[in-house]
């Protein structure tokens, strides 16, 4: 799709942000009652619940495997979520989103210690506006904290593109729709190791450099905004 | 599907032996309800309801589109209610259960066939556009009583939607035409006693659940019993009358919080 | 839906009947051959087959309650036996009767004394004209009967409803299709107690309890032809 | 999958050793035949067929809908078969499977390679309306044989047919246009015996299934081999000429049943 | 479907074949590296790979056999192999096909050495025009061989039809569109007893049997063969 | 899923310890690899890919159908891939899976992202009328690597691609318009490791795979991270660098199996 905005230009992007500035990212740990561990994370227009059930029994039982757990992660839309409402149920973009999670946050958690086990990781995305996966595995790596499952680190992710030949960092709706790449990643941000990469579009080598060690120096950003949603949480029970 | 432990069904025939619940609410006394409306804002119409702990997000969204040939001049209700496993860890992935096939063609029957939604207000073209309306309501969160949240949280979304006229170029923006709807209040009985807004608990250890659906005016315009146990006519009466009383509190609520 | 016709005039109904009076009601036990229990039952222009299988091993195993017997009513209808040409196959609305019906089934069975075990009641509407949810449940109790499943009391359904402010029982057609309000139930005729009850329509608390009187004593009625039916099987079988 | 315990193959290998069937019946006879036309009112035509035991029902429907573009002004015939779970304890609910679909597409077959239904006839307009023709088949009660079963109660409800122009407004009603039909026969093989029509219990215990459908003049319409087992040529011929003497007399009946 | 080409004239078919004569086979075993055993077969214009895996434990577990091995043939067509894009994924007439060759096959392995076992024999047609049946089951023949299933037999299939009036062995695409009958058979060549037979179209008894004939000719033929692939395969692995 | 005994992944990771691999390639090197087109004559266009024992075959068919309505003057792609028994004993029959869902999904973006077909030459009449090009891909035999083999097949069939405007009597025939291909390559990484074009043994050891597609500037068009493990930013600099390496000699062959 071509299109005659403008998406950059002064330094500015369409929405006033500086290249490099994120959107408002705002987390809530502990949010459900039923669920073992959860999250509500507000990240631009992105509205994104996550519930964590587990370490429990993965069935049925051919899924098991015997000697770790499985990560099961389930990204799903609400139909109310997107302008043309989406029909419920699983597409094959949901599928394909919900695999790259699952095995993201696999590598941070202890996954030897639960045989046969599934660790079930259900993302709602309750309002949708570019950067849902990257939105929807941030609040799954807060959640799964809130749900006590022993993990070395907790997984974080953000986005960085190229609109109008600029690198910029999380691209909003209009960029994702009219600029000309995306690269959303997730990493361990103790180690930097990265878990999950994809990239659509057009870069040099040079852009694609610039672009990752941007979206990780946003990954720690929303690191930091997560430990503190933590953090809450506990001087909040601790203060009960 | 969690078997509660006989222990804690002795526990809440004994607690309601002594008139008692395990939250200290009396027999016909529903839990705190909150209503939120316009938190979606992709939504036509949205809200937010939580009944206790249970929660239920409803959005409504609109698109243009054929009416049903033995009905040429009015627009189309669809309603869809998803037991998605965020909310229980019962719930599983997958195409809709009985449970929530139910629990949706029992919403969906309380806002039709009272005709709250005022369908034939949504025509734009005889026999050839009408608008859809789109129900969709999400279980968030799971502590019981999902009809009486589920309804209630898709009236609020209704009640506060506008048509998106504009968008779809065919005129102006405008509130959706909505009538007095009615208010659905569900009672359990286990052990004898009969209970209104059933916790998880009480509803895990029902014999039988009956929800029941009045207006403005004490009129009933919905009813359905569920689970295997029985109600004697007596019970059904009386679970009637606590139901009108209830809805009335219920109502006024639910006006206020979309500003009516 | 709107309509011109008139419902009721002069104390009759468009078919004739009497506000209290139900259409006919032809009751046949023992009709298949295969079947543990079965019943074939005309009530007005319904016509309805029940089959039943069990008490046998539930499957998948999963189904099976470690505790009691599980029902599992499956009302389907034929293809050819509505106006408009049914897509094969279950739907939403059989579904949810179908679980309804199992419901109400339930309490008058002893399923506690088969652990893990289902009991199947298969209701097939090869003709449908307006109340074959209380035909197929009225069916499948006398089936049940036949079958040799040991039961407290045979459930019986009947429905009233209302037209043009008159409370009639057991709707007709056109009565479905125009009238007010409809409320189906079913009994369990020793006890009195009701085992399934919907309404659709708008009621005052007044008509609401004069229908569920009607409807009671038209449950009773049925009942009657249920045992006769019974009844008949048996002398023939002893005759034999 | 009822397994036929050993004892019951040989009990049947035995008797048939010496040219006997468990009812008494010859290798070559069919058991009792009943056909009963016009069983369902909303149907355009319909028919209750049973042989011996098993009983089976077929409803015809009809409606207007487009043609297929490769033969525009020819009218769709469209046939499902059911295995309900009502008429086996070995039926299970959901999608069809492979005996269901082969029972389906073997009758269809039947009627439409043998252009039963003269589908030419039942053109409204080309390339815009032709009437669909749909064929459903419920097996009520299994106790073997369903090919033939389903077949002639698809003929019979086929041959009862009113095409419903008035109701869809494009014309008077009018009979179905019917060319004679070819009668579908069957045998199995079990232990080297040939028999056909074979009971349940026979079917369990077979090896191989020939369905051979003939028509008036003595003519091969269609076959179908099934299961593990071999046929000899030999075999095969001597099934066609019994799948011709039985035709010719289940012809008849079928014929005057429909009164023709 | 009426066509006004002329399928048979002075003793010739469209193609230029006389009445009995087979369109071109090749055949070719041991094609795929995965697969326990395999065969890439040309007929006329079809082309068919099958790739046969088993003897292993039948999965699901409720279709195991405790007394022998089933045998689960699948006949696929690939999207692109007809003129008009099929689908993917099983339909209605490919399962039923997948049936009768499955049953086909049963009876010229030695199922009773496996119980619970299934032998799993993929038919994939890349490319189709008329007799895909005879060529899958034909190619699934040699590719048990050469998966080593032990066997009776190797099963071989061939079609007979009807074209303007002449027994014609073999039907080509136009003749298979507007013939006037199709006979399809499957054979045992030493005992020469009927392993699948389906007939279509308008036969009188001696143009049956003439076909019939005709078709079990035509087995014996492709039988030569298909042992001429297995034998230079095996020559060919005896060489290296 | 097979599991690798850890045999078979101890002696992979001694091996590459030594900088060696089972098949003596060195870490950047791919199999051999062979390309032929035009395999399927009733596809618009065909390829078979061969890398090592992995093998794919491809086929476009081409018909006439609606645009998008956000896009009315564009032709429509639709990338299909199946992981059919055939190639496989792990692969099961039954509606796409994970796995497959990402190759296609993969494979689409690969080819969709960089406008390798220029759709918006394939507009017949807009709003109404345009070429819909449907991407089907076989896997025939699984030994690794799907997503290079996938991607290499769909590229060489579009590119001996010719639309049938003939058949659709809409013009004459004329080659699908392409633009200049990405060319995808894979590499996995197991015990420290990183290794290009990963046989199915190091597929099964891997811990992580990342896929870079670059076009013949040397630019990135389109990557894709899978499995539990990770990579340092140094392993996918490097990784990029093989596969602009071994992406410019593929490309070559392929431009040469086309005839370009």
């Amino acid at each position: 799709m071509k299109s005659d905005i403008k998406l950059f230009e002064n330094g500015k992007r369409l929405d006033g942000r500086k290249p490099d500035e994120l959107r408002n990212i705002k987390i809530e740990t502990g949010v459900l009652h039923r669920a073992e561990g959860s999250c509500y994370l507000e990240w631009g227009g992105n509205k994104v619940i996550v519930a964590v059930y587990g370490p429990r029994e993965a069935i049925p039982r051919h899924t098991q495997n015997p000697l770790r757990a499985i990560v099961n992660a389930r990204y799903n839309m609400a139909a109310f979520s997107v302008d043309d409402r989406k029909r419920p149920g699983p597409d094959r973009r949901s599928r394909e989103i919900s695999k790259v999670i699952s095995e993201a946050l696999g590598h941070a958690i202890f996954l030897e210690r639960f045989p046969r086990a599934s660790i079930d990781v259900n993302i709602e995305v309750l309002e949708a506006e570019a950067g849902t996966r990257c939105a929807g595995l941030t609040a799954a790596g807060v959640a799964l904290v809130d749900a006590g499952i022993p993990m070395r680190d907790i997984p974080v992710a953000c986005a960085a593109g190229k609109i109008e030949g600029q690198v910029v960092l999380d691209l909003g709706k209009e960029e994702d729709n009219f600029g000309s790449a995306d690269l959303p990643i997730a990493i361990s941000p103790r180690t930097g190791e990265i878990l999950l990469l994809q990239m659509d579009g057009h870069m040099t080598g040079d852009e694609f450099n610039t672009a990752l060690d941007m979206a990780i120096k946003g990954c720690h950003t929303v690191s930091e905004i997560q430990k503190k949603a933590i953090t809450e949480k506990y001087q909040k029970t601790e203060g009960d | 599907m969690t078997i509660t432990p006989s222990i804690k069904r002795e526990y809440l025939a004994k607690l309601a032996g002594q008139g008692k619940r395990e939250d200290d609410r009396g027999f016909d006394e529903f839990r705190p309800i909150t209503i939120e409306t316009n938190v979606i804002s992709k939504a036509e119409g949205s809200a937010r309801v939580k009944i206790g702990n249970t929660q239920v997000v409803a959005g409504i969204k609109m698109s243009v589109g054929e009416p049903y040939s033995d009905s040429p001049e009015s627009g189309v209700m669809v309603t869809a209610a998803e037991l998605i496993p965020l909310a229980s860890p019962d719930f599983e992935a997958g195409p809709p259960r009985e449970k929530a096939i139910e629990l949706s063609r029992v919403v969906d029957r309380g806002i039709r066939e009272s005709e709250v939604i005022e369908l034939d207000k949504l025509c734009i073209e005889p026999k050839e556009k009408v608008w859809v309306v789109f129900i969709d309501i999400h279980i968030i969160d799971y502590d019981g009583n999902l009809f009486d949240a589920a309804s209630l949280a898709a009236l609020a979304a209704l009640m506060t939607t506008t048509v998106p006229a504009n968008n779809f170029e065919v005129g102006d923006d405008y509130p959706l035409p909505i009538k007095e709807p009615p208010v659905s209040c569900t009672s359990v009985k286990f052990n004898g006693n009969v209970v209104i807004d059933p916790s998880l608990d009480e509803e895990e250890t029902a014999e039988a659940r009956l929800t029941v659906a009045t207006d403005q005016n004490g009129d009933i315009r919905a009813m359905q019993k569920g689970l295997n146990g029985s109600f004697t006519v007596d019970e059904i009466k009386k679970v009637i009358n606590t139901s009108i009383d209830n809805g009335k509190k219920i109502r006024e609520q639910l006006y206020k919080s979309v500003g009516k």
